[in-house]
């Protein structure tokens, strides 16, 4: 799993940093002074106990310093994920259907393939529909995911820093296969990417389309809603 | 039982008139009700239906079902039990008029 | 409230039972808030097993990549059935219905519960739904294999037997709500003289706000699964998206109830928390106020954040950021909570004996558990983590090393009040420490894994987390061997135990002012409370009695 | 201590625990809040849906005839009449009104679904119903909303048959005086259940009858 990317990995680690490490400092100081206590007040040690019954003052301090804290955790993974909704205007737009249990994606061109084939540094627009149940559109090296919903368009979008070849897994779960319905982004150099976009076979990398055992007579699915 | 407030405590009994009197008013809004559909008040007909209902649901709450008449306490577990259902209805429309 | 003397001439509730029946007819139609107390024990404790022996099967699978015990089939049913049995047959009656109903009316003063009938009858209802829990594994169709979560339309479309499985969480969720409405009067009604709500022991009040939990949340996941039903059987066309139907507002639907239910499967823990700790550390409470209103606060607080397992189903963004904001005020009470138990140990007489050390684990496992609900509950973290091994090991550590670590806290407190026999320190204590390494060996690398990218429900996986699930397994197997201590420790007390004294630790609430095992009528003289629940100056009188 | 209105329940000091008439009206309260909580559920099924496909449902409703939904919603009214008329018939010592005004309701109840059963028969016929034909060809939002008609009412339906065996029973206690003036909290918790019932109805009656 490259680390870096997208733009967004950085900003989804740091919060995840930011949030990690402030717990982390929770949990050693309250298991520290936990420990301490227990030793320092052992019966053992024929220690007489002090019925303390409370101090708003402390119960105070404790109510406002995580509410501080818990309001900046919430404020910097709110300002994280504008990024991930701030769909870009002149995208390259792909239209992702999912099924049971498999990917495809159609450009506009009216290419399909069962890889996602994706210039570098351009932002890339996705359309998500599926077929039949729900789904979920998951590529963890870019810390982005969201569900394939049957009967609505889900919208998502990425724009990849580094050529390579990236894990796509279906993150909702989906019945049989679900942990098989695994597939690829392939983000490469923009001069690459407009030779094979411009090739005119459009089905260039069938690999095996899975079809319905559950329920192949599934009714045709209206879409319900708007975006 | 030995203590001055125990089980037949709230021997509150309605009187048939008042009864039969919510009788009549519930069944007077429903016709008013039945009515204002008829007219057409474009957005504010669900407005109105649904203030009714619940004018007729006090009513049927309060007198019916005595609460006026309990210990404080059923009033404060009814208020609870319909501010967790107004929560749930906001809170899913936040969803819903968004999207 | 003597014991001493009279004890010697008072049957237990084990010899004298509220129907002339003897026997297991005794027992099946006892109406006695104790022995439906240890029979729900019994039951829950069954379950457990069922639910871990099946936990350690997908364990074996996961423990290299491929096929390696079972087919994808197998895995999928066994998850679901290993989170169903879990979640609604074990975790949510969990606490309430043993030790709530064993303790609850002790700790009022009371002799029962306000409605012993019916509280009988929820434990058969209860039994009913367990049993149609396994009906559904036999009949024609084969096991459900949605996971627990039963999401529309998958749930709809498998030709599994959900309709019964979850018809059967629908009588399991009918049994919770008159556990509930039972609890909850007998709060109002049963207190004895001289106990006001603000001297109730922190168990009761943590009970008493779990049971308006289950009294007001449970309905929606009642309706939501006869919708689910309907749909399957007339094709009403309610969430299916083929007839119009909206799959996320089903998902809306379950989560209003199922995240409300992680409260329901805490807070009684939490109760029990408060309960121990200032018995071992032999002073009062610091901020019983404060502990008891957070546990309503908690109730409250926990409808309003119920969409944050949708983060990614394509809410409106508005819902989302309302969500998560939420999210992170639902966490204060709980940290009330914990800095409130960590401060009543200051300047106690500490005696850390077997429930304390689980106590201890708990707030550890607990807060790693919580803490790491707070990365999930954050928007641009969430979006990573949903539905991956993250959430895995969260949920775990909140549900089992949270509630399940004081499950067997309250067992090990409560064991001598309950059997009247203790049992063996030592072991008790190694299997507390067993537990703690075998339970972080187990799931800490699920944490890793999950950020790494590993989704969840997964039957195979790729071969960059082999090693870590690897791990995890073997952690499994250290975990059988210390819940076999740990039980096993028990069970061989049950018999060869020495016999338990009325109160063997010096706690104070009322329950230690009893008998052990109690009468039937739970005291032999009638109650009247004129002490706060943790003035442990009381225990120099009790000692004299 | 803040109990300002507790109230201390005697012991006694044997046999079974002491009879507590709040108590029970409590639980049955309690009972009654899961029951709205659950029919709050579909209102709010319904409420998104009406949101959703506003056109449509108003359209669908078209369909339901409002003469009998009226018609239905007075007998209903009236049965929660005369159950609280039994009630309060029952603590003036009046035991033989009483049971007529119980009775009464019973009757009611019944008329109610004799009703429904003509309605719902009369959709049948006409091909509308769950997983039809004519009703799969219709719009998305006409399916949801016969959808939720059919399971809303139908739940509610479901309600006025286990109140009016419960009301059954409860007559049956009446008559043999298990129930009498100074021991009724029995027949006051079917008069809640039923007026509850009542309740619903005075909710499904404008949203579904009345909204073309
Ligand atoms: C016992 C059960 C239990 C409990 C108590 C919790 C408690 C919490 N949970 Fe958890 N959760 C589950 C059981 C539970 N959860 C389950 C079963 C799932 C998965 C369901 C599924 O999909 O199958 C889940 C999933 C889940 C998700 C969805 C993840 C996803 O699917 O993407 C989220 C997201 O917000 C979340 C958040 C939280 C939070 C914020 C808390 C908080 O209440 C935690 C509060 C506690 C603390 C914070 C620690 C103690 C406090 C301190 C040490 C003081 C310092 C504190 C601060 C700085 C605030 N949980
Ligand atoms: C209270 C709740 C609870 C508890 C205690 C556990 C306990 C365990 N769970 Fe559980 N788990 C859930 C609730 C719980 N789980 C839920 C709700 C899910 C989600 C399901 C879904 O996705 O739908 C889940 C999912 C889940 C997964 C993810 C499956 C997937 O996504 O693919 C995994 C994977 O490892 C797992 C493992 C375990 C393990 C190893 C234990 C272990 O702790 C078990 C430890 C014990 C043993 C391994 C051995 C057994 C013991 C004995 C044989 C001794 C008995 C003997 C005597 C008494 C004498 N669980
Ligand atoms: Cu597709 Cu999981
Ligand atoms: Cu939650």
């Amino acid at each position: 799993m490259g680390s870096g990317a997208t733009q967004y990995v950085e900003t989804v680690d740091s919060v995840m940093l930011y949030i990690v490490g402030i717990s982390v400092v929770l949990l050693i100081g309250i298991t520290a002074v936990m420990i301490y206590f227990v030793v320092k007040y052992n019966r053992k040690k024929g220690h007489k106990p002090e019925n303390i019954h409370g101090n708003w003052l402390l119960e105070t301090i404790w109510i406002a310093i995580p509410t501080v804290l818990v309001m900046t955790m919430f404020y910097y993974s709110y300002i994280g994920y504008k990024d991930l909704r701030n769909f870009p205007e002149d995208g390259l737009e792909v239209n992702v259907t999912a099924r049971m249990w498999g990917w495809t994606f159609e450009y506009e061109n009216g290419k399909q393939t069962d890889s996602l084939y994706v210039p570098v540094n351009q932002p890339v627009m996705l359309f998500l529909e599926s077929v039949d149940v729900n789904h979920s559109f998951y590529v963890p090296a870019f810390r982005i995911k969201e569900d394939v919903i049957a009967g609505r368009v889900n919208k998502l979008h990425f724009t990849s820093d580094m050529v390579g070849d990236y894990d796509i897994a279906c993150a909702e779960y989906c019945g049989l296969k679900h942990s098989m319905m695994y597939s690829k982004v392939k983000v490469m150099e923009v001069a690459d990417f407009d030779k094979w976009y411009a090739e005119t076979d459009a089905t260039t990398d069938e690999t095996n389309i899975e079809t319905n055992p559950v329920d192949s007579t599934a009714a045709e699915i209206k879409p319900t809603g708007e975006m | 039982m030995q203590d001055g407030h125990s089980n037949e405590e709230h021997s509150h009994v309605t009187s048939y008139g008042t009864l039969v009197i919510i009788w009549l008013a519930l069944l007077g809004l429903t016709s008013i009700t039945v009515t204002v559909a008829g007219i057409s008040l474009g957005m504010y007909t669900l407005f109105v239906a649904m203030f009714i209902a619940a004018v007729k649901s006090a009513l049927v709450i309060n007198i019916f079902m005595h609460i006026k008449f309990e210990d404080p306490i059923f009033k404060v577990f009814l208020l609870v039990s319909a501010l967790t259902l107004l929560v749930i209805f906001v809170l899913t429309f936040v969803d819903f008029s968004f999207r | 409230m003597a014991n001493g003397t009279i004890a010697e001439h008072a049957k237990s509730f084990y010899e004298e039972g509220t129907s002339k029946k003897t026997g297991l007819l005794g027992w099946f139609f006892s109406t006695d808030h104790k022995r439906i107390g240890i029979m729900y024990l019994a039951a829950l404790s069954t379950f457990f097993i069922i639910g871990v022996i099946l936990a350690l099967f997908m364990r074996l699978e996961l423990i290299a990549p491929g096929e390696t015990l079972m087919d994808a089939q197998t895995y999928n049913t066994i998850f679901t059935l290993h989170g169903v049995i879990m979640i609604f047959l074990f975790i949510v009656p969990g606490i309430p219905a043993i030790f709530g109903n064993f303790f609850l009316p002790l700790m009022l003063g009371a002799k029962d519960v306000s409605f012993p009938r019916l509280n009988l009858l929820s434990f058969w209802i209860y039994i009913v739904g367990a049993i149609l829990v396994v009906i559904s594994l036999f009949v024609p169709g084969g096991p459900i294999d949605t996971g627990w979560t039963f999401y529309i339309p998958y749930s709809v479309r498998t030709g599994t037997n959900v309709s019964l499985a979850i018809f059967a969480a629908f009588v399991l969720g009918f049994s919770s709500i008159l556990t509930g409405l039972n609890f909850i009067t007998t709060v109002h009604r049963l207190k004895a003289p001289g106990m006001g709500f603000f001297k109730m022991p922190l168990f009761v009040w943590s009970t008493y706000a779990t049971a308006w939990i289950q009294v007001l949340a449970t309905p929606v996941i009642g309706i939501t699964i006869l919708l689910v039903i309907m749909e399957r059987a007339f094709g009403i066309g309610i969430f299916d998206p083929s007839l119009g139907g909206d799959p996320i507002l089903y998902q809306h639907l379950f989560w209003i109830y199922s995240h409300p239910a992680v409260y329901i499967m805490i807070l009684p823990a939490m109760g029990i928390v408060s309960e121990i700790i200032p018995t071992f550390a032999r002073r009062t409470i610091f901020g019983y106020n404060a502990i008891a209103l957070s546990s309503l606060a908690i109730a409250f607080v926990g409808y309003l954040v119920w969409a944050h397992h949708m983060f990614t189903s394509g809410m409106s963004d508005t819902a989302r950021i309302v969500f998560s904001f939420l999210t992170f005020i639902v966490a204060l009470p709980s940290g009330v909570k914990v800095f409130n138990w960590v401060a009543t140990m200051y300047k106690g007489s500490i005696d850390p004996q077997p429930p304390f050390l689980w106590v201890m684990a708990f707030i550890v496992l607990f807060s790693i558990g919580g803490l790491t609900g707070l990365v999930l509950g954050s928007l641009a973290t969430d979006i990573h983590l949903h539905d991956t091994y993250f959430v895995v090991a969260h949920f775990h550590y909140v549900m089992f090393g949270g509630t399940g670590t004081i499950f067997f806290a309250g067992l090990y407190y409560w064991f001598p009040k309950m059997f009247g026999k203790l049992y063996h320190t030592k072991l008790a204590n190694i299997g507390v420490a067993l537990f703690f390494v075998a339970f972080n060996l187990l799931y800490f690398p699920k944490f890793i894994m999950g950020y790494q990218g590993m989704p969840r429900r997964y039957y195979d996986y790729l071969p960059e987390f082999a090693d870590l699930q690897l791990v995890s397994t073997i952690g499994s197997w250290l975990m059988a061997i210390a819940l076999i201590i740990v039980f096993g420790n028990l069970i061989r007390s049950l018999r060869t135990g020495r016999k338990a004294t009325s109160n063997p630790w010096g706690g104070v609430t009322l329950e230690w002012h009893t008998t052990s095992p109690p009468p039937l009528e739970n005291f032999e003289t009638d109650i009247v409370v004129t002490h706060d629940p943790y003035d442990f100056s009381q225990l120099e009188d009790m000692k004299n009695e | 201590m803040s109990n300002n209105h507790e109230i201390v329940v005697p012991t006694e000091t044997h046999g079974h625990v002491h009879r507590d008439d709040v108590g029970a009206r409590m639980g049955m309260w309690l009972f009654l809040f899961t029951e709205l909580l659950l029919f709050g559920g579909m209102f709010l099924i319904y409420g998104v849906y009406r949101f959703q496909y506003s056109e449509e449902f108003h359209f669908a409703a078209m369909e339901l005839n409002t003469g009998i939904g009226t018609l239905n919603t007075i007998v209903l009214l009236t049965s929660s009449l005369t159950v609280a008329l039994s009630i309060s018939a029952l603590q003036k010592k009046n035991k033989f009104l009483s049971v007529v005004f119980l009775s009464l309701t019973i009757v009611f109840a019944l008329a109610f679904m004799v009703n429904k059963f003509f309605e719902w028969s009369a959709k049948f016929s006409h091909g509308i119903y769950p997983g039809s034909e004519d009703l799969i060809n219709k719009s998305n939002g006409e399916v949801v909303f016969f959808g939720l008609y059919y399971v809303m009412t139908g739940i509610h339906g479901l309600h006025i048959v286990i109140g009016v065996i419960l009301l059954s029973f409860i007559l049956v206690f009446l008559i043999r005086d298990k129930i009498t003036p100074d021991n009724f909290v029995k027949l006051e918790n079917a008069g809640l259940y039923w007026h509850l019932v009542d309740l619903i109805w005075i909710f499904l009656f404008p949203l579904f009858y009345l909204i073309q």
